[in-house]
């Protein structure tokens, strides 16, 4: 019980200091919180989507508060690639961190320019491909929700990455094992789920949707519950690392999802609840495997009974 | 900026449907507010999780005691007006940028407030008294009755006070810029908190008299601190952190020149 | 101002005092809630759902709650139609309100059993098929989750029954309005949404699942705006009434679903928490309409705008 | 039944980890509650929405007040310790069946009471104190270690108090049926509430005996009314109500027959 227990996870060769990841977007690339929380304590810090050339998103407004969550329509609002890489890259290499770059895209072309784009910086760790943001209307969510569209932009992206590719899943789809199969099949080093839930809210006394966009991606403690069961299911139909998420409010939900079957986790939504939280997610994960005994937080991957 | 818990020390209804909240900060705190910023005030039922950003009315660093003056809206504000003395409210702040009270020392400034923007005016009245004495201001306060809410502590920062009211039973019927001409008021600058058609409104006026202008904007909110993207307004220039038409109130606002933002 | 509004709405030729309904499985067959809530101020009862045989469902714990929401795994234990029939309807029938049984089968022969059964039961006023129960592990999810599938049940049922029939779908689904047409395709009356989000929740003490089905249905405040935007994209795609329901916990949930495309409603888990409120949402939905001036509820169905 | 907002009256700790709640009930409510019963008890918090199953301790119908001892278990219950005197909960109740008394009088009733399945017997004891003369009631009583709570309460109502505790700091070490067994009890009746493996060995014990025995069971609950069928157990028997070989404990329980349910 003296010796501290082992929270490093290594998910495609690369090593964590421990799976506590920002969830892409609710963290922009780590200015914000990094006032609030040391990078330093993060296991990997998951940017903001960032497509070829810069996207204004959508019209405002663009979020909105729901029970015990909240509905966002940004549109993948970002900076573009060369932004990017001068400034954020350059202010999140000075960190001892995992860097996970996410990306976005209109059409495959643009995905495979920024991952191109990537593939000489040293600096980036890892790429995640969002190939599920319902707010993005040229067809890109078809990508996350057909598997065969999915095993072939997998394909395409690991022929010419640089990095070890994560694809992160959408929850809107009838078989989620399905598409974590194609991911694999694809060649993804990893997966990561879940996206958002496509969700809506309307202000009945002037009559209207409440986001510019009528729909948006649905986030926050009340979608824990199909997250977990979906990182379940992917578990179990994958051999390569899942990375979940979908509501984790602390340690304890953290664990949750690592009993399900991640490797790692992400903290979203909640950062602007708390924005401490990251930092006390990793502390807590700690404290559990203290609490019980247990040496190695890689021993609780995937080890739910019965 | 940070996340504390502070002490209830006032909450009471102003007016119906206005309310006043006084909280204390706790002794760790380091905060410098300056008028124009806000904080997120989080409500304590577990079903809502996002801050409610709300101006600050008043800021005594001495006590360090933050006053807040706001409209029960919706649910999470509505919970607000349970709290009492001796109660805890989770607050971020402070956010946001805030007046550049430097650049209007020494002009004739008005204050516009409509509405449920008069609360973050007084603020920066208070400060305008002490940037120097040639400082000259003037607040136009708009409400919709004669349930006027904060213009005595306007006149007590030395203010020359103006009220507007929609159905004239106090001061000038009208809008705060009808109040504005009927008292023959020239600015040299102009600062204004209200709905949409008043700040869109003011962008004219201080266009038509050439003066500087800056505005109060409102939107919704999820992180308060820049990081979602949530918050945007669009601009006539590419902004320096998006590199797209568009800046976040809450970290490049929420007080932006007039001239500055496409309010249509 | 004086007259009171028109509360009345009509489904596929049975008008409905009001557009209130109760949520299958939620309510039993009325008798329970019948303590707290006068049936007779109800729009129709939805029976739990109801096979050819006696049915024992999942072993315990078949429930438990989740931020905003619940689990449930009951699978669907129930009494068989003969004891249904003679019991639950003789009761129902007393009662100046619509019934609609909820039916549930393993096999397509087993729904058109039940269906053939209450066609000569005239105190049935509709049939709510439940084509997408994830609890019932012998396939029957599978009719409502592809297309063509649920669109020839649905062409059987109707051969058949002497009701109008509503399919009731999962919102386990890519594609909801594909569904949606599917139903319509096969001669559906009406369809209802949503069922229930398949949810999972592990006890991270004892490192296993809570339910012993493992994995339950979601239901309650948490899920409604995915119920809302999907019953708003149902409403879209087809010309049949939809029944909207998933997390109403008040008239102003309600009139949520109302003008999201919904020609009625269901309350379903927020009665175990307010066991007066589907009571309570008929009175609030009137007063809605009187304060704003609105002569007839059929008025806000679809009527959200932008 | 109905669901009603009581007050609190008392609300403290009886030892580490039991806590102990009175609550009046409005004088609208004309409750009748039987020993064995229980009342659902929702936690303020918009997040948590279920009611929490807590049998009743003690029923005052005079003044008519409730009493609940609990153990704080996670959120729901843990958030009840926050209450205080002056403060409202919302019930839902009287739930269940409860004990039948009736059956039990005029016979040497043994009460069994595990943890925090102490509690509701103490309303059973008072109860069988007002049946009868001949009705003679013996509590055998388990805790952990030698912090007793209740034990005192149930002396008041005449019961012979037998006491148990795992460590051996008070009454006999081991069980509440070691207890009963070195106190060379022979009941005619017994009633027991408690943990699962303590329930399965009162019901092994009453068949060697040839007595009647009555179980309090537990399950996690949604409606607690019996319309969501969340909260069975397996029967000998078709269930009148299910048609299958279920009951459901919130209705036709929490109390049952030893003999007539399946608990392995
Ligand atoms: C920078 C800024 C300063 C503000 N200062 C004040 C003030 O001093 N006094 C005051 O009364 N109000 C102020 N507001 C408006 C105030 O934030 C909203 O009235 C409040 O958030 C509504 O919350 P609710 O829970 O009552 O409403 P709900 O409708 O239940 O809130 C749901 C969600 O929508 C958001 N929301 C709803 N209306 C608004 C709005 N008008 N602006 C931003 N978010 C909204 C809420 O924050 C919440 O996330 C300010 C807004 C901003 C952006
Ligand atoms: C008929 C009956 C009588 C009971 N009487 C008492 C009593 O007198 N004193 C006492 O301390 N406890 C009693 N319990 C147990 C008590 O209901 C649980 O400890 C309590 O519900 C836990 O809620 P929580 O919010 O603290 O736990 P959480 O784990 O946060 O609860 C989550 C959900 O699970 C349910 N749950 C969790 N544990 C249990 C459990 N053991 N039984 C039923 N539901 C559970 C909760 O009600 C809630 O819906 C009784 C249970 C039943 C069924
Ligand atoms: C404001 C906001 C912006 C987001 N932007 C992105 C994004 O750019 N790329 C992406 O892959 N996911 C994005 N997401 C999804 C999150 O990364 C995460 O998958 C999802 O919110 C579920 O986790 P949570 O419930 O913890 O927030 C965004 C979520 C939010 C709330
Ligand atoms: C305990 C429980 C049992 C249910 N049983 C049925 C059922 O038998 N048939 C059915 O079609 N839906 C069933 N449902 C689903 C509900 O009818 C409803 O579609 C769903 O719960 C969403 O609504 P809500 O969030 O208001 O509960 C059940 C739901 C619950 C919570
Ligand atoms: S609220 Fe998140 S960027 Fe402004
Ligand atoms: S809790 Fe619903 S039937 Fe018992």
């Amino acid at each position: 019980m003296s010796a501290r227990p082992d929270m490093s996870v290594t998910i495609a060769g690369v090593t964590l200091k421990n799976p506590v990841m920002t969830a892409s977007g609710t963290f922009g690339s780590g200015m914000e919180y990094g006032q609030f929380v040391d990078l330093n304590r993060l296991g990997a810090v998951v940017t903001k989507g960032v497509a070829n050339q810069p996207w204004e998103g959508n019209p405002t407004p663009r979020v909105t508060e729901v029970y015990g969550g909240m509905l966002n329509a940004i549109g993948l609002q970002n900076p573009g690639i060369d932004v990017f890489i001068e400034r954020d890259l350059a202010f999140l290499s000075q960190y001892d961190t995992k860097v996970i770059v996410n990306v976005c895209g209109h059409t495959e072309e643009e995905y495979l320019e920024v991952v191109e784009r990537l593939a000489e910086e040293k600096r980036v760790d890892m790429l995640e491909i969002n190939v599920s943001c319902p707010n993005v209307k040229e067809g890109a969510i078809a990508f996350g929700q057909k598997p065969d569209a999915l095993c072939r932009i997998t394909e395409r992206i690991k022929k010419i990455a640089a990095q070890p590719v994560i694809m992160k899943l959408t929850p809107n789809v009838t078989d989620i094992a399905e598409m974590a199969r194609a991911a694999e099949a694809g060649g993804a080093d990893a997966i990561s789920l879940i996206n958002t839930l496509t969700g809506m809210k309307i202000d009945i006394e002037r009559r209207c949707f409440v986001l510019a966009n009528r729909t948006g991606g649905m986030s926050g403690p009340a979608i824990k519950p199909i997250a977990v069961r979906m990182v379940w299911q992917a578990a179990q139909a994958v051999q390569i690392p899942v990375i979940g998420m979908g509501g984790i409010a602390s340690a304890e939900d953290a664990v949750e999802f690592l009993l399900a079957g991640a490797s790692a986790v992400a903290v979203g939504a909640m950062n602007f609840h708390d924005p401490y939280l990251t930092e006390k997610v990793a502390d807590g994960i700690e404290a559990y495997l203290v609490r019980h005994g247990i040496g190695r937080v890689t021993d609780l991957i995937g080890a739910v009974n019965g | 900026m940070d996340k504390i818990t502070a002490l209830v020390t006032e909450s009471a209804e102003l007016t119906p449907g206005i309310q006043s909240l006084t909280v204390r900060l706790p002794e760790s705190t380091d905060w410098d507010v300056r008028p124009g910023q806000f904080a997120g005030l989080y409500p304590a039922d577990g079903s809502m999780l996002l801050m409610r950003p709300i101006s600050v009315c008043r800021w005594d660093p001495a006590r360090r005691e933050l006053r807040f003056v706001y409209r029960p809206a919706g649910a999470g504000t509505r919970s607000f007006t349970a709290l009492r003395e001796g109660d805890t409210i989770d607050l971020l702040g402070p956010l946001g940028n805030g007046y550049d009270t430097e650049a209007l020392a020494g002009r004739h400034v008005l204050l516009l407030g409509g509405g449920i923007g008069v609360p973050p005016m007084l603020e920066l009245a208070a400060a305008l008294r002490n940037a120097g004495a040639e400082t000259q201001v003037t607040a136009a306060l708009g409400y919709r009755t004669d349930e006027l809410f904060l213009a005595e502590d306007f006149r007590e920062t030395g203010a020359e006070v103006l009220i507007a009211t929609e159905d004239g039973t106090a001061g000038t019927k009208g809008t705060v810029l009808d109040a504005v001409r009927e008292a023959g008021i020239r600015p040299d600058a102009v600062c204004a908190c209200g709905p949409m058609p008043m700040l869109r409104a003011v962008k004219r006026y201080a266009e038509e008299l050439g003066i500087d202008a800056w505005l109060s904007l409102e939107e919704r909110m999820a992180c308060g601190v820049g990081a979602c993207l949530g918050c945007v307004v669009k601009t006539r220039e590419t902004d320096a952190h998006s590199h797209v038409k568009n800046a976040r109130i809450c970290t490049e606002g929420p007080v932006f020149a007039a001239r500055e933002v496409e309010i249509g």
